[in-house]
Parts: structure tokens; C-alpha cells; sequence
């Protein structure tokens, strides 16, 4: 799922300045998971966004809000009531539940207040990895379901590079080498041919991140 | 405006009266007091029956009690069992006495301060709800994994109480690590003739099920109904629904097989017990040529396990006595705290056996297809003296490392048990509960839990026991709900709780019947993925609660509401 | 003849190549350029010109090899794929054809945050065997990559590659040279080799393979200064294995600095008797001038004229 | 104008702050007037939201009374509590507070004297640092 990271609050503290009234939104989905949106982190922003205006003599009301998921329509609707009432909005949501808000109230300005860092799983509790960067084409098939798009820092699709030592990546040297997994894991899957073949260039610019905004239509489910 | 009755207790005058007057006119004058009474002692069961009397004319939504210590009042109505005509936890106590009178120079202000706390708990009664006391029926079934000395104890003794047992062991044959022993270091029997009896009786025993070459693959459930899937023999697998489990799964031992350890002269302990069976004369023969010295090497590995100490001496005593061997033992520590051990050790120095404490590891070296030992001796001479000692030995006896057999890890993670620092499987609490598990309903006992001698075994067994009999014994477990408990809802799936809770009374489960979650709008039962805590199983701790992203879980017995109460903080 | 380079023809001829490394300057200032030039000239068969290598920021890899042509020594110019997406390689392999360069060296380049520019965004639009896939498809097929748009005029580049047999999985390396083959690699230069054993076993997976026989490949070496930089290589640069004997031989040394030429020397001489090197690869990393003194303790000078 | 009475809040763990507060009244030592008591089961209840709104709400100081580590009767409590500290220490020195108005402090059960040289050493502490500059 969606990984995110709480935004330094010194740096919401700033785009803030100007308002006095504002709304903190969560999210209940990825971000609650992860400890950087949910309703727990939304009492915990709120009250140091409180104190910290307190401090400097210009108080802020901060109403609390976590929907259960702030990227739905329906869901984004169901605040507007609220949002109506106040002078800006601050969602601790990722960056799409921020721009789903951005689309339904056009003339409020609505703030992030995490950083979206990846799409990851859990390693274990409170350490979080990437593992997929949505580029669009799956090459998991070719890599014994490891993704070196996401895992290598060069996103080589041959093979490992020659900083690849003892099974660690000289980038980052806590991080395992993807390549060096993938090796591992289709020995042992007894599928080692697949590294031999030549994965040819990837197609970036058409079906992929670099292609301008991307779109799903499904026509069967539109209505 | 909830209808609060307040109890005053004086204790014995540790409450001065002019102090209490003062009191009562400040509580008098509260608009949430029904009544305000007084008594000299309220934790006598006089006191309380007048409590209970004024209790039942009913119409109250709490109780203060101005005194002491709330842990006094919960100990002693706890001793005195009284029922009592409202749910215990409508009841609040405001600690005055210790915490206002006692720790405040001036009488001013700690009448301020006992006002404060006074008007804090009222507030906080008012948030109470009553708390419900649920039991659950507990079948008298037991699974018992592990079928060593431990298990097979606990087997015959369980089964003396009626309890029936599964006995799951992993292996082809029941006795474990025992059977390497030869002799008890503490009764006169053979080991194998005792055991042999001992499996005899399990075997026989109506109550007891015996499962060898079986092994628990997953564990569903909690206390009164785990669910155990266990694999037999021939891949089959069967569910076992137990009340209680007992792991007693034992420990393994690695020998060291690196350069002279490899040497034909050095062996372990099991090996010396071998011999020591098999030879009868009067001369222990090895080669065709007679074993005349033997050397013990203890403490390399082992350091605080008294094990190998209390085989040593007792291994000692039959070489010098039945073999007239020469023996030495040379450890960092004679450790004789086992039951008898400080009259073997004094045995055999008197019998002859040498001891040599070494800081420095002695240095083992083969000359003329002996081996020598060499060591600074530090214990016969003054201090920071070392006393170079060479001895010529037929046999060097070497521990081997006791570690945690390779199943304890999974295993753990099967029972949702926890590991202690060395990969055994660990206690709830070493000072008190030594053969709890985290987990209410899971007991480890013997080696499984710390690697130890026969004796010891039998009496963790021994307690195990106890704690199942007096567990399973009335029939049923009764508990408060004073538990932490997910609204499922709210909940997001995320792991926190389950991966937090220490007693593992936290799963994730489907919510069907109960705590349906109805999808607005089609009026349909979905089924709910989310936290769930088993409230028998429960602590009440309230870490689940706290580290909840999604605020999802509430402490029953101790809410948001009451602790912003408490801090003095409610709006 | 793919190129028709001198380092392409000394080892078409089957004679032992050698080749050198120049770092262009963190600037434009030619001066530099003209010093390490006369400092190899005559003593290698063609010289790899770096691609702003470990990420720093230095003259461009296709200018310097162009002034080096001007200066007539022979340029390997390197390219990483870390900075130039498929559309920049492709012109700037028009470019450089057209300044004359004929060996070019096909690299996916240390990673950007290793720099002086830590906060770029770095490319990878390709690796460096489909960076090698392209060359040859421009060359042989006289296509871009995808091989539908024709090329005006003719490419003609000898094609050349790294390989690290010091990286791992150690039993994939040999595979990968393998891939470097299939995708049209002509030349191969090592990473700079200390662990003769490992490099000789990896030789023999190569030979096995019999991809001695479809590229040429070139040791790479690299003299040691000093005792500390052998212990900070061995110790801080991932893929390069320095046994410690050679790291006691150079600290122990009572001029560390001969010592280590010394080694190179030796390591040479070894590496010429393993079959299937055809050739060495000097990276005397700001240390050009003792190319001529190591080329001609081994024996390695003159450097033949081929026709 | 009377002088500066630091208002401190007191999370004490029932299995040792509780306790450690009890007998401090019965050795009869003496504490500041102003600390709120505030009983909870574990060290691992105290929610990072309440060390918050603590000071949000009128405290100058927080003071967390928890087992010793490694001591906790429910494995990790106070550990969980000390990293929720770290949480709100991160927080207040970004809105410019003194960390030091929230501080965790180990004992056991019969630390009493511990316990109120504890919360005295706080409310001079805090006198010198003066009023929360963030309550409402």
C-alpha cells in the first residue's frame, strides 16, 4: 500500500500562517496503516498545531476529521459541510486523497501535510519498504517476482551492476542488491534461464510513468 | 446529572475528624451527591454490609470513596468477597490520605488538594459504565507438547485429576533427553528402569492419548477453545480442541568439533554415561588398556547452567569409587545449588576428587596419545596468584552447548509465545510465574524454558500441574469485562494490536454474527476483517489502545474520558 | 572490421592490447588534457576517456575525445546511460562518429548520489546492455533502437564494455558477459584486478561459455599508491577485492609507491599467460605518468604500428 | 501577584509509580501543591495524544512514572511509552517548546522518595522555565 511520512510541522506551521480557522483531515486507509494519517496522528498534528500558534500569540482552531478514505468522491463529499466552515484544509492523507479534496472545493486552499514516499510493504513493525513504482508494465514475470524498478537503484533490467558485494548494494549498503535476490530466488526456483535472456529496453514513454497522466477506463464498468 | 453516593473512610483516624468534617461540608454542598456517609473502617466487613445495605435502595449511577489508597480497598474487598448490590465499577476511589493529607505541609492545602482530587473522581465515576463478568466453560483436555521427562510427568499427574491429555511428541519414542543419563545424582535408581516404568504408565492410562511422530502444525484460538492441528505419522492431520497447552519440548545440545576437540579422548557427557552403563568390571577398560585419569572441562560453554556441575560430580564419584579412577574437575564454579548437591560435592572431596577453578581456559594438547590439560589453578592460592597445574588424562570430559532444539522458534510462533533472550522459550514473569506464558491458557515447563537438571524438571512439572488443575478444576473461567475492545469499524487491519500485545490475545478474525458491520444503504451483512480481543484472554494493559492509528479500541474500564478526568482536563 | 580503430586492429592482429584511462578536467581548461596526453602517448593503444566518472561533474566525454584525436592518441570514449535518456545516446552517438571517434565504451555509470551533484535526477532509460544493443542495431542495421527509422549515413564504432568479476552473485558474472556478447559486445575491460585467483576462475566460466572467442577481453589494473589506499579500496569500494597479502605488501613496503607498480608488474605478467586475455587495461587513476614506466617494465613498448 | 505554581501532570504505572506515589504518603514527604495523579494500568496506556494535551490543556510539565526497563509487567509497556516520549519530545522542538516539559522517569514500587524528588526537581525546573508558553 501507500507509505507516507508525517511533514516536519515547522514546515505546515509555515503555510499555515495565514489562517486561523482550518481543518485537519486524515485518511483511514493506507496512511492509517502506515502511522502517518490516521485519526491518532490527526489529534496528535492538531494539538502541536494548537500550542505552537498559541506560543506566538495568533491562535488557529483546528477541526478533526478522519474519513475512511478521502480518495473517493463520495467520501470527499461528505466533508463538505465541514469544510465549508473553515478557511483552509491541512490532509494528512496521501497526495491523491489531497487533490481529490483540490477537485471538489475549488476555492479552498487545501495543504499537505505528509510526504507520499512509496507504494511498500511492512517489514516489520515500523519499518516500512518500497516495492513497486507503478510504472504501468509489470516485469515481476521476468525477475522471479522481484522488482528491480523499484529495488535497483539504477533500475537495471540485466542483471546486477558491478557494485553489487556480498548480496548489499553499494547505493545504499543496508539495502540487499535486487539483482542479487533475484539470482537467489530463480536458482532456486530452477528458472536461472530467465537471467540469461536479454530484457530489451522498457517502454517508458508510452504505456508507462512517462507517458503524461495516466488513465484506466474501463468502459464494461463506466457508467 | 448522575446520582453519586460518597463513602468517607476515616481509616482508624489516619483521617483526623476536624480534617473529615471539613471534607463532608465540601462534598455535602456537590449537586451530584445523593448521600455522604462515615465510617472508621469501610474495608471491615461490618462497614461493608452497611455499604451494601444503603446500596440497595438502588437509583445510584456511582460511588466515591474518600480514604486511601485505592490498592488498599481493591486488596481487601477482594479478601472479604462481599457481593456487593452495585457492579464494582461504578466504584471510584479518591486517595485524600495519601495523596493530599500526607504529602502537603499545610492543612490548607491539602484540604485544596483532596478537593481537587474529590471533584476529579467524581467526574471520573460519572464516566463509568457497569462491567459485565462473563465465564466460559473450560473441558478438562489438555495438549502436552513434548514427551520427555517433563511432559510424561505432567501427563501422569494430570491424568491423576481427571484431566485428559494429549501427549504430542515428535519423535518415534517417549523419555527425551533423560535416556542419556545413566544414573540420578540424587536417588539410587537406574534411569532407565525409572523411566521405562514411568512410560509404561502413560502408555497404559485411559486419560492419556499418546501422539508420536506428531507435531503441531498451527493453533487457532484461545484459552478453553485453542483449536490444535496436529500432524501425524503418516501426514494425517487432525484438530485437537484443548482447554490448556503445555509446551515441554526440551533443549538440544551441540558438541564443539573443531581441532582437538575431535580428538577420540575428548568426549561428552552422554558418551562418559554410556560407558559408565556398559561397564561392569571392576576397572574401566577403553582400548583393552585401563582408564586411570580423567579430567572434567566445564564452564567452556554453559557458564550459569548447573547441569553439567551436578553430572561431573556425580559421574566423579563412580569413577573414583566403582573404577578407581583419579578424577579432576575444572570449572570457574562448583555450582551445588541443587537439592543435595553441597553434600555430593563434599562427598567426593573427601572421596579424593580434585577441583581446580580456572579464569584462564586450560589449554588441551595430545602428548604421547594422552591428552594434557593445562591450567592456571586460582582457587588454592592467594588472590591474583595463578598455580600452573599439567595433567595427564586418559579422558576429557567436555560440556556441550545446551541451545534451544530447532522447532522452539516456530514453535513460538505457533503458540504466539514469546522468546527469551536466548532463543528459549520464556516465562511471563521469572520471579513469580516461571511456568506461565505470556499467554493465558500456554504453560512452558523443563528444559524448553532453561536448560536444567532431571530434578528440576519434575518440579516445574509438578507446578505445571498445579496451575492447569487449579485452572480447569471449576469447570469454567470467569473474567471482567474489563478489557481493551476494537470497534470494528473503525478498525483499518493494520497488525499494530496483534503485533503489540504482549499476551497474544489479539487476532485478526472475520466478524460475522456479532459486531455485524452493516453497509449503508442495501441493509446487507458484510463480513468485517478486523481486530479482535479476546476478552478471557485479556490483561488490560492498554497498550493496544494507545498505539491504535485509528482509535479504534477502547480499555472498557478505563477510557479516554476517565483519564482526561483524571489529568483534571475535561471540559 | 566493424570501426577500423587502431585498438580494434591491434587485436584483430591477435596482438596483446593495451590501453590506458584519462579523466577529463573538472572544467575546460585543455592544458590538462594536453599534459596526460603527453604523458601516454606512445605507450597504449587507445585511451577510455571517462564519462563523468563517480558522478563528478567533468569536461564531456565526446569533447575531450575529440581533442585527443586532434592530439592524435587514439579515444575509448566511455558513455554511462545515468545521464542521457535513449534520444541524447543516439545523437550523441552521431555526434561523436562524426568527430571520428571509432571505440566507444558502453556503461551504466556510478550512480549520481556517489557526486557532486546528489541532487540530480538520474536517467537509466536503458542499462548498459541495451545501451550495447543499441550501438550495434545503429551500426549493423543502420537503424535507431526499435529499427524502423534509417540512419543518414553510416556508424561505424568498435564496441566495447565493462565487466566486473568481482561483483556478485560471482556465478552470474560470467552469464552477464554472456548477455554482453549476445547483445554485439566486441571488447571487454575488467575491473581492476588484486584477486588473481577469483579472476582466473572466472576466466575459465568464460571459456567454458567460449566467450574468449566472441570479444576480446582486456584485464584491467590499477598500481597502488600507498598502504592506504589499498586498505580504503579493499575496505570502501564495493566490487574491488584486494587480498590481504597485497595489501601487507604494499604497507609494509618501505616505498610503498614502487612497490605497488612492482605488483602491477607481476599482476601483468600473470595475466598475459591466462588464455582468452588479449590485452591490458592500465587505470593509473591520476597517476598517468607511470603507464610508460609499467608498459615497459613488462616488456609491453614499443606499442606496434598496425596497418 | 503570587509567585509562578507550575501545574505538572503525574502518569503513574500501577505497577510502580502508583505505588512509589502511595508511599511517598506514607513517609509523609512532602510534594509541590500542583500535580494531577493521573492511575494507569501499564506505562503503555499513556497515550502520546495525553503528554499533548496535558500541556494543550493548562500543564507547564509532564512527568511519565513507569517501570524499569526490562521490568515491565507487560513485556514492553514502558518501552512503548518511552518511544511515544521521543514522538512528543520530535514535536515540541519543532513548535519551539522545551522538550524537558515532558520527561519520563523509571522506578519501582517502593521508590517514594524517588518519586517526589522527581516532581520536586520538575516544578523547580520548570519555575525557571516559566509558564507553558502553549496552553490555551
Amino acid at each position: 500500500m501507500i507509505k507516507a511520512e508525517q511533514k516536519p510541522i515547522d514546515e505546515i506551521l509555515k503555510y499555515l500562517n495565514p489562517y486561523n480557522k482550518i481543518l485537519l483531515s486524515g485518511c483511514g486507509a493506507c496512511v492509517t496503516v502506515c502511522h502517518a494519517g490516521g485519526e491518532k496522528e490527526v489529534e496528535l498534528l492538531a494539538s502541536g498545531l494548537r500550542m505552537a500558534r498559541q506560543k506566538i500569540g495568533k491562535k488557529i482552531e483546528v477541526l478533526e476529521i478522519t474519513p475512511a478514505r478521502q480518495c473517493e468522491p463520495e467520501f470527499a463529499l461528505e466533508m463538505s459541510e465541514t469544510i465549508e466552515k473553515v478557511e483552509a484544509v491541512l490532509s494528512i492523507s496521501c497526495g491523491v486523497g489531497v487533490q481529490t479534496l483540490v477537485r471538489h472545493f475549488p476555492k479552498i486552499p487545501i495543504f499537505p501535510g505528509v510526504n507520499t514516499s512509496f507504494l511498500g510493504e511492512t517489514i516489520t513493525h515500523g519499518v516500512w519498504e518500497e516495492r513497486c513504482q507503478a510504472c504501468g508494465n509489470c516485469v515481476l514475470e521476468k525477475t522471479g517476482g522481484i522488482c528491480p524498478i523499484s529495488r535497483c537503484a539504477k533500475q537495471l533490467l540485466n542483471g546486477p551492476c558491478g557494485g553489487s558485494s556480498k548480496g548489499k548494494c553499494e547505493i545504499k549498503k543496508e539495502a540487499d542488491c535486487a539483482w542479487q535476490l533475484i539470482y537467489d530466488r530463480l536458482k532456486a526456483l530452477n528458472q536461472l534461464y530467465k537471467m540469461e535472456e536479454i530484457i530489451p529496453a522498457k517502454r517508458w514513454g508510452v504505456e508507462s510513468r512517462d507517458s503524461g497522466l495516466r488513465r484506466i477506463i474501463r468502459e464494461d464498468l463506466k457508467v | 446529572m448522575p446520582r453519586i453516593g460518597i463513602f468517607i473512610d476515616t481509616l482508624q483516624g489516619s483521617i483526623p475528624a476536624s480534617f473529615q468534617e471539613k471534607i463532608s461540608d465540601y462534598v455535602k454542598k456537590l449537586p451530584e451527591i445523593a448521600f455522604c456517609l462515615e465510617e472508621e473502617n469501610l474495608a471491615s466487613s461490618e462497614a461493608l454490609s452497611r455499604m451494601g445495605k444503603r446500596l440497595e435502595a438502588g437509583g445510584l449511577d456511582g460511588i466515591v470513596i474518600i480514604g486511601g489508597s485505592p490498592k488498599l480497598y481493591e486488596t481487601s474487598f477482594q479478601k472479604l468477597r462481599h457481593p456487593l448490590p452495585l457492579n464494582p465499577y461504578l466504584f471510584a476511589v479518591a486517595n485524600i490520605r495519601e495523596q493530599a493529607l500526607w504529602l502537603m505541609l499545610e492543612e490548607e492545602a491539602a484540604l485544596e488538594r483532596a478537593k481537587t482530587i474529590i471533584s476529579k473522581t467524581i467526574r471520573a465515576v460519572s464516566h463509568s459504565k457497569p462491567i459485565e463478568t462473563q465465564s466460559l466453560p473450560l473441558k478438562p483436555d489438555v495438549l502436552i507438547l513434548g514427551g520427555g521427562i517433563t511432559g510424561i510427568s505432567i501427563a501422569q499427574e494430570l491424568a491423576k485429576a481427571g484431566i485428559h491429555v494429549f501427549l504430542v511428541e515428535k519423535g518415534t519414542h517417549l523419555g527425551g533427553k533423560a535416556l542419556e543419563l545413566h544414573r540420578f545424582y540424587n536417588r539410587p535408581l537406574e534411569v532407565r528402569k525409572w523411566m521405562d516404568e514411568k512410560i509404561s504408565v502413560v502408555k497404559n492410562n485411559p486419560q492419556i492419548t499418546l501422539l508420536t511422530q506428531t507435531e503441531l502444525k498451527r493453533l487457532e484460538g484461545h484459552l478453553g477453545r485453542f483449536q490444535a492441528k496436529i500432524q501425524g505419522p503418516d501426514r494425517t492431520e487432525t484438530v485437537l480442541a484443548v482447554s490448556a497447552i503445555v509446551a515441554a519440548t526440551g533443549y538440544a545440545s551441540q558438541r564443539e568439533t573443531k581441532g582437538i576437540y575431535r580428538h577420540k579422548r575428548v568426549i561428552v557427557f552422554p558418551e562418559m554415561e554410556k560407558l559408565l552403563s556398559e561397564t561392569k568390571g571392576p576397572s574401566l577398560l577403553w582400548d583393552g588398556k585401563k582408564i586411570e585419569m580423567v579430567t572434567y572441562l566445564l564452564d567452556g560453554v554453559n557458564e550459569d547452567i548447573k547441569v553439567d556441575s551436578i553430572n561431573a560430580v556425580k559421574q566423579a564419584l563412580i569413577l573414583q569409587e566403582a573404577f578407581q579412577c583419579q578424577v579432576a574437575i575444572l570449572c570457574k564454579d562448583v555450582k551445588v545449588a541443587a537439592d543435595g548437591m553441597e553434600r555430593l560435592y563434599r562427598k567426593a572431596r573427601e572421596k579424593g576428587v580434585l577441583f581446580f577453578k580456572y579464569e584462564e581456559p586450560p589449554k588441551l594438547s595430545i602428548v604421547n596419545g594422552q591428552i594434557q590439560v593445562d591450567v592456571k589453578d586460582t582457587a588454592a592460592i592467594q588472590k591474583r596468584e595463578q598455580w600452573p597445574v599439567s595433567i595427564l588424562s586418559d579422558f576429557v570430559v567436555v560440556s556441550e552447548a545446551f541451545v534451544p532444539t530447532p522447532e522452539t522458534e516456530s514453535l513460538s510462533g505457533l503458540l504466539k509465545i514469546h522468546l527469551g533472550n536466548r532463543g528459549f522459550l520464556m516465562e511471563d514473569n521469572p520471579q513469580l510465574l516461571r511456568v506461565r506464558s505470556n499467554r493465558r491458557g500456554i504453560f512452558v515447563a523443563g528444559a524448553c524454558r532453561f536448560p536444567q537438571e532431571v530434578s528440576e524438571s519434575l518440579i516445574e512439572a509438578r507446578a505445571v500441574t498445579q496451575e492447569v488443575t487449579a485452572l480447569l478444576s471449576k469447570g469454567t473461567y470467569t473474567y471482567d469485562l474489563a478489557v481493551a475492545e476494537v470497534d470494528p469499524k473503525k478498525c483499518a487491519v493494520c497488525y499494530t494490536c496483534p503485533r503489540l500485545c504482549p499476551h497474544s490475545a489479539i487476532t485478526v478474525e472475520k466478524y460475522g454474527e456479532k459486531n455485524v458491520y452493516i453497509t449503508s444503504g442495501t441493509g446487507q451483512e458484510t463480513k468485517w476483517g478486523a481486530a479482535k480481543v479476546d476478552p478471557a484472554s485479556c490483561y488490560g494493559c492498554g497498550i493496544c489502545v494507545a498505539e491504535c492509528p485509528a482509535k479504534a479500541i477502547t480499555l472498557q474500564h478505563l477510557t479516554d474520558a476517565q483519564i482526561y478526568a483524571q489529568m483534571g482536563m475535561m471540559e | 572490421m566493424k570501426a577500423g580503430s587502431n585498438l580494434e586492429k591491434v587485436l584483430e592482429k591477435g596482438l596483446f592490447a593495451v590501453t590506458g584511462e584519462l579523466g577529463p578536467p573538472k572544467g575546460n581548461d585543455v592544458s590538462v588534457i594536453k599534459r596526460k596526453v603527453e604523458l601516454l602517448k606512445g605507450y597504449v593503444d587507445a585511451v577510455n576517456v571517462t564519462d563523468n566518472q563517480t558522478a563528478i561533474v567533468r569536461m564531456s566525454s565526446i569533447a575531450t575525445s575529440s581533442l585527443l584525436i586532434q592530439m592524435g592518441l587514439e579515444p575509448v570514449m566511455q558513455m554511462t546511460t545515468r545521464d542521457r535518456n535513449r534520444i541524447a545516446i543516439q545523437s550523441d552517438i552521431f555526434g561523436a562518429t562524426a568527430l571520428g571517434i571509432k571505440n566507444m565504451l558502453c556503461l551504466t555509470g556510478d550512480h549520481h548520489t556517489f557526486g557532486n551533484q546528489v541532487d540530480a535526477k538520474n536517467v537509466h532509460d536503458l542499462d548498459s546492455i541495451q545501451l550495447i544493443d543499441c550501438v550495434r542495431t545503429m551500426r549493423d542495421q543502420g537503424t535507431l533502437l526499435g529499427g524502423e527509422e534509417k540512419i543518414e549515413g553510416e556508424i561505424k564504432l568498435f564496441i566495447g564494455a565493462a565487466e566486473n568479476p568481482f561483483g556478485d552473485p560471482f556465478e552470474f558474472r560470467a552469464i552477464r558477459l554472456g548477455k554482453k556478447v549476445a547483445a554485439g559486445v566486441n571488447f571487454i575491460q575488467t575491473q581492476c584486478i588484486y584477486d588473481m585467483n577469483r579472476f582466473k576462475e572466472w576466466m575459465k566460466m568464460v571459456r567454458d561459455r567460449g566467450l574468449h572467442e566472441k570479444c576480446h577481453i582486456l584485464a584491467g589494473v590499477t598500481p597502488l599508491k600507498s598502504g592506504g589506499m589499498a586498505r580504503y579500496m579493499a575496505k570502501n569500494v564495493s566490487g574491488i577485492i584486494i587480498p590481504d597479502e597485497i595489501i601487507d605488501r604494499v604497507v609494509k613496503a618501505k616505498k610503498p609507491a614502487e612497490e605497488g607498480i612492482k605488483i602491477c608488474v607481476e599482476q601483468i605478467q600473470e595475466l598475459r599467460e591466462i588464455e582468452g586475455v588479449h590485452g591490458v587495461h592500465i587505470m593509473a587513476i591520476e597517476w598517468e605518468q607511470m603507464t610508460s614506466k609499467i608498459t615497459e617494465m613488462v616488456g609491453l613498448l614499443p606499442r606496434p604500428k598496425v596497418e | 501577584m503570587s509567585a509562578f505554581d507550575p501545574k505538572i501532570v503525574a502518569f503513574c504505572c500501577d505497577q510502580s509509580g502508583y505505588p512509589a506515589a502511595d508511599m511517598a504518603g506514607t513517609l509523609k514527604l512532602k510534594l509541590p501543591k500542583n500535580v494531577e495523579i493521573v492511575r494507569v494500568p501499564c506505562a503503555g496506556r499513556i497515550e502520546t495524544i495525553y503528554l499533548l494535551k496535558a500541556l494543550e490543556k493548562g500543564a507547564d510539565g509532564v512527568l511519565v512514572f513507569a517501570c524499569y526497563e526490562e521490568n515491565c509487567q507487560f513485556l514492553r509497556g514502558n518501552l512503548r511509552a518511552k518511544g511515544r516520549l521521543s514522538y512528543a519530545h520530535r514535536m515540541l522542538e519543532k513548535i519551539g517548546l522545551e522538550k524537558e516539559r515532558i520527561e519520563i522517569c523509571h522506578l519501582a514500587t517502593n521508590s517514594g522518595a524517588k518519586w517526589v524528588e522527581t516532581l520536586r526537581r520538575k516544578s523547580e525546573q520548570l519555575k525557571k522555565m516559566g509558564p507553558n508558553p502553549g496552553k490555551l
